[in-house]
């Protein structure tokens, strides 16, 4: 089933304001529906006030709203409560806290932790302030752009402290088995598993207890929400163990220059005025997606992914970095002989925006031994046409070189 | 705005073809220069003969504009005293940075005035430039680094 | 001079919609005025994309937009650089990251810091985390709320290796001389000295480079802007000596698994996706800021304090927290046998928003001999007619208590 | 709403003058409630003779509610047994948190009704119940707090 026209697409200011705007760079950031920028609209100018401290009603209803937006996340990714759910600025910032609040407390000399081949930046540098390098363990992929089980058994005698992996990566589109990873982990390991959720959430329903993971961690700009907020999912137990990370206001319960005692989670991790704007905007984003649907959103994304990759097919001297059974609609590729950078200049001369670089995974472009990639990646918003004026576009840059 | 303005015939030809694509050996000067945001990563080495620069070449990688760049920076240098390769290097910043850049004496090299008009390139024709200035300037260490982001 | 009317509410949606609203908890968060809320509006419909790493337009235009707000904000507090202008969650993380990032290398066991009795947690509890109790020195307040010039001269003899000082005092509206503090401390220690300013930005005129603070910290939410955006002022070369906070995306040079290294400030501050929509908020505010004046703010403001100090003289048994003569617009105050939380609750009855607790002060509190205030404070969007209904409201409690 | 609905009568009353307002000494059980957020801060003491409530107290600081509600709650509870103590414990909590809670048998604890139209000071009524609950169940140690917030 080809998209010929989507609705969804009507959703978002954006293309009216730019009609002639094909956006294929969703993996970086989404674009916002109306529904998103209206609910934190009608906030700012109906109901703003600070939470948690006022009296006041105003301040009371924009604390009950928080709440609500805190259980929608939790009913998101079916966590057991929404206290499992901590409000950070995004998936940087949650790894970060992942790192400093727990690993840093339980590692020692002789420990090592787990890593994949295919991770973001985000899930890489954190750890390296932690560990030595020699610490690091890095499970391979395939050429296909797969994990290689093989790799991860093996690297999992180890007994490594912590595993950290991507839930789909941001480059070659695999989605990975992590249920299966993680159950294997599991059976053979102590491992702490975190999960890199960043481009995931927004692609498919998530279910931390089902998957069994210790920690997700998430963004909502990526998610068709704001900037500024995003998740880190912890069991509670978990969370309840680990040291506060920022501290200050609104995570104390005693405050003396002798001794300071901290509160529960989630509030523990949430020092300071939180993002209360940028909550609400996380809440609007996910009653959007739930409203459209997964099932929705997948036949989408996935038809448009079939017309693209069938498109590129006549294309001379065009290859595909991940060939995964189980991808996402991303699609990272070189042309032989173009640099990724002429080809994003002349895409953009055709008002198409897709990325071009290393994509905050240097490691990875060494492993696929290229300096940097092209990436096309979809949104729930692009249409048939799209793809289209990408793959005309993409023709033009081979003809323009030759 | 066509896309002729920034790839020019020439820059196309020298990118498909670019001119001292090389190590000079033994060189006098040389500089590493990096743009980490796309990977354009060049070595441009000097040998500076009696205030002359006796050879000039650079070898890496780089998006078109960038190796274009290297191949008509070093093929305008070559043979040329240090005073007019620092006041062409600063010309030819000015010519790819600033709206009202006089682009006189430049010759070939004016071909990069279209790149102004895509200000995320601008780095990628300045980058081999920026090598050889730290390369020149930084003379006492000869293995330097210059980064543009 | 009585501020009859006031334009400015105008401005303000949150009045246009709550009509019956007497909002007097500015030093909590500050409401949202049009401008601002329109400026993230029309950047999410119209312009958003990410920033940095983009190479079409929408993303170029982005980061252009991105540095001018940064700009902007240099400008605001006038800076030496854009450079020194870090973007960051709010007050709370920027003292987090100069507690981690910097003191953490620079402290030993010997060395002390000194804070003042009137700081707000997010000026103590960070410091906690890194130095011991007994090496956080204290400066008095006296009992009109101002700073003890002798107890903070003969605090400077210990060579502090820091100085954290509020520049306005969120309970008691002090505003610190901190200009002459600091040319003390200058004279007499080596400290690095911090100001905290979340309280003093917007409602005065702040010159970082005239102060001669080292670093200072503030929020955009009590500067008519959004939530989830703050500003770390830096001087340029502490913040180069400075360790990362977070790391990930958009801060590094280059990743291995061996060994990464990192950009120059701000980017080495700001991992992952900025809050860019809340950075178009920020420019927005101060913008707007601008475009009033800190002469017409700083005129409605006394205005209004003064009618609220001469209205209240007639109330019995209220007692007032912080006499200085150098005050911003905030009032503390006790009714004796009248709990703070009864009295907010009864304001609230008549839409009376004010503040009641220890306003994240606790050994204030301690201090001042009270469980925790009520708080009055005043924004530029207040009126005449605000300040009577709360002295009204105030004379209702009074009565009902009785 | 009218406010008389939240500060009844006889909450006023009791506020000013609390009954109860003591450490009972010796006791066998005590409790540390506090609510951080607004500094209530009480101590409830309580001594238990064959399963009997013999005396019980409170002392501290907090709102009118807070401590209208010890006043109320010590004087309602001395002499009963811990059974009909910890269900009354649970219907006045029921009372000012659910919207149909049966108000039977708590008699003069339904002056605290009105709270529930107030969420923001439910932790005030309920500080000095949780304190309660917390020294009777947690019996093994002597000094506990319980903190709401
Ligand atoms: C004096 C002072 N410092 C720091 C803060 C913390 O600011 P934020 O909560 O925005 O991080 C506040 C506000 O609550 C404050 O009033
Ligand atoms: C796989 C992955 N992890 C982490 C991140 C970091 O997310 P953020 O920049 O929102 O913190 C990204 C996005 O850039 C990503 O794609």
């Amino acid at each position: 089933m080809i998209q010929k026209k989507n609705n969804i697409r009507d959703d978002f200011p954006i293309f009216k304001n730019h009609p002639e705007l094909v956006y294929l760079d969703s993996t970086a950031t989404t674009q916002k529906p109306k529904a998103v920028i209206n609910a934190m609209t009608a906030f700012v100018s109906d109901d703003y006030a600070t939470i948690n401290r006022g009296i006041y009603s105003l301040s009371y209803h924009a604390t009950q709203k928080c709440l609500a937006a805190r259980k929608a996340v939790q009913n998101f990714i079916n966590a057991k409560s929404e206290k499992e759910v901590v409000f950070v600025k995004g998936t940087t910032e949650a790894i970060n806290i992942i790192a400093n609040s727990y690993l840093n407390h339980v590692i020692t000399d002789s420990d090592s932790i787990l890593l994949s081949d295919m991770e973001h930046h985000a899930n890489i540098v954190p750890w390296q302030q932690i560990v030595s390098p020699n610490q690091i363990k890095v499970c391979n992929i395939t050429n296909s752009g797969e994990l290689d089980w093989d790799d991860f058994k093996k690297k999992c005698q180890n007994n490594p402290k912590l595993i950290s992996l991507t839930h789909v990566s941001n480059v070659l589109g695999t989605i990975n088995p992590i249920k299966e990873l993680i159950a294997y982990a599991r059976e053979h390991t102590d491992a702490i598993i975190v999960i890199d959720g960043a481009q995931a959430v927004g692609h498919m329903a998530v279910d931390v207890q089902d998957l069994d993971c210790d920690f997700y961690c998430f963004s909502a700009h990526k998610l068709y929400g704001p900037t500024g907020i995003g998740v880190l999912y912890g069991k509670y137990e978990l969370l309840d163990e680990m040291t506060p990370y920022q501290t200050g206001g609104d995570m104390i319960e005693l405050v003396s220059f002798e001794q300071s005692t901290f509160t529960k989670p989630p509030a523990k991790f949430e020092a300071g005025t939180p993002a209360i704007m940028e909550i609400m905007g996380l809440h609007a984003c996910i009653n959007y997606i739930s409203t459209i649907g997964f099932k929705h959103i997948q036949e989408i994304e996935y038809s448009l992914y079939e017309q693209l990759i069938n498109e590129v097919q006549s294309l001379k001297d065009f290859t595909i970095h991940g060939e995964s059974n189980h991808k996402a609609a991303i699609l990272s590729f070189s042309i032989k002989d173009i640099h990724p950078h002429d080809i994003g200049t002349i895409m953009d001369q055709e008002h198409i925006a897709i990325r071009v670089g290393h994509h905050c995974a240097q490691p990875l472009m060494k492993r696929l031994a290229v300096p940097a990639t092209a990436r096309i990646s979809i949104g729930c918003y692009n249409t048939s046409e799209d793809i289209s004026k990408c793959v005309t576009a993409l023709k033009k840059v081979v003809d323009f070189f030759k | 705005m066509s896309l002729n303005k920034l790839y020019e015939q020439m820059i196309l030809e020298h990118n498909k073809n670019p001119r001292n694509f090389k190590k000079v050996d033994p060189c006098t000067h040389s500089s590493h220069g990096h743009n980490p945001l796309c990977g354009d990563d060049y070595v441009v080495s000097i040998r500076v003969k009696d205030g002359i620069i006796d050879d000039i070449g650079f070898e890496g990688m780089g998006c078109a504009i960038s190796k274009a760049s290297g191949s008509l920076m070093t093929e305008t240098l070559i043979g040329k005293p240090i005073d007019f390769v620092l006041d062409t290097k600063d010309k030819f910043i000015n010519l790819v940075t600033e709206d009202d850049a006089v682009n006189e004496n430049l010759g070939k090299l004016v071909v990069f005035e279209g790149v102004k008009k895509y200000p995320v390139r601008v780095k990628c024709a300045a980058l081999v430039w920026r090598a050889l200035e730290d390369a020149l300037i930084n003379t006492s260490s000869n293995n330097n680094t210059v980064t543009t982001e």
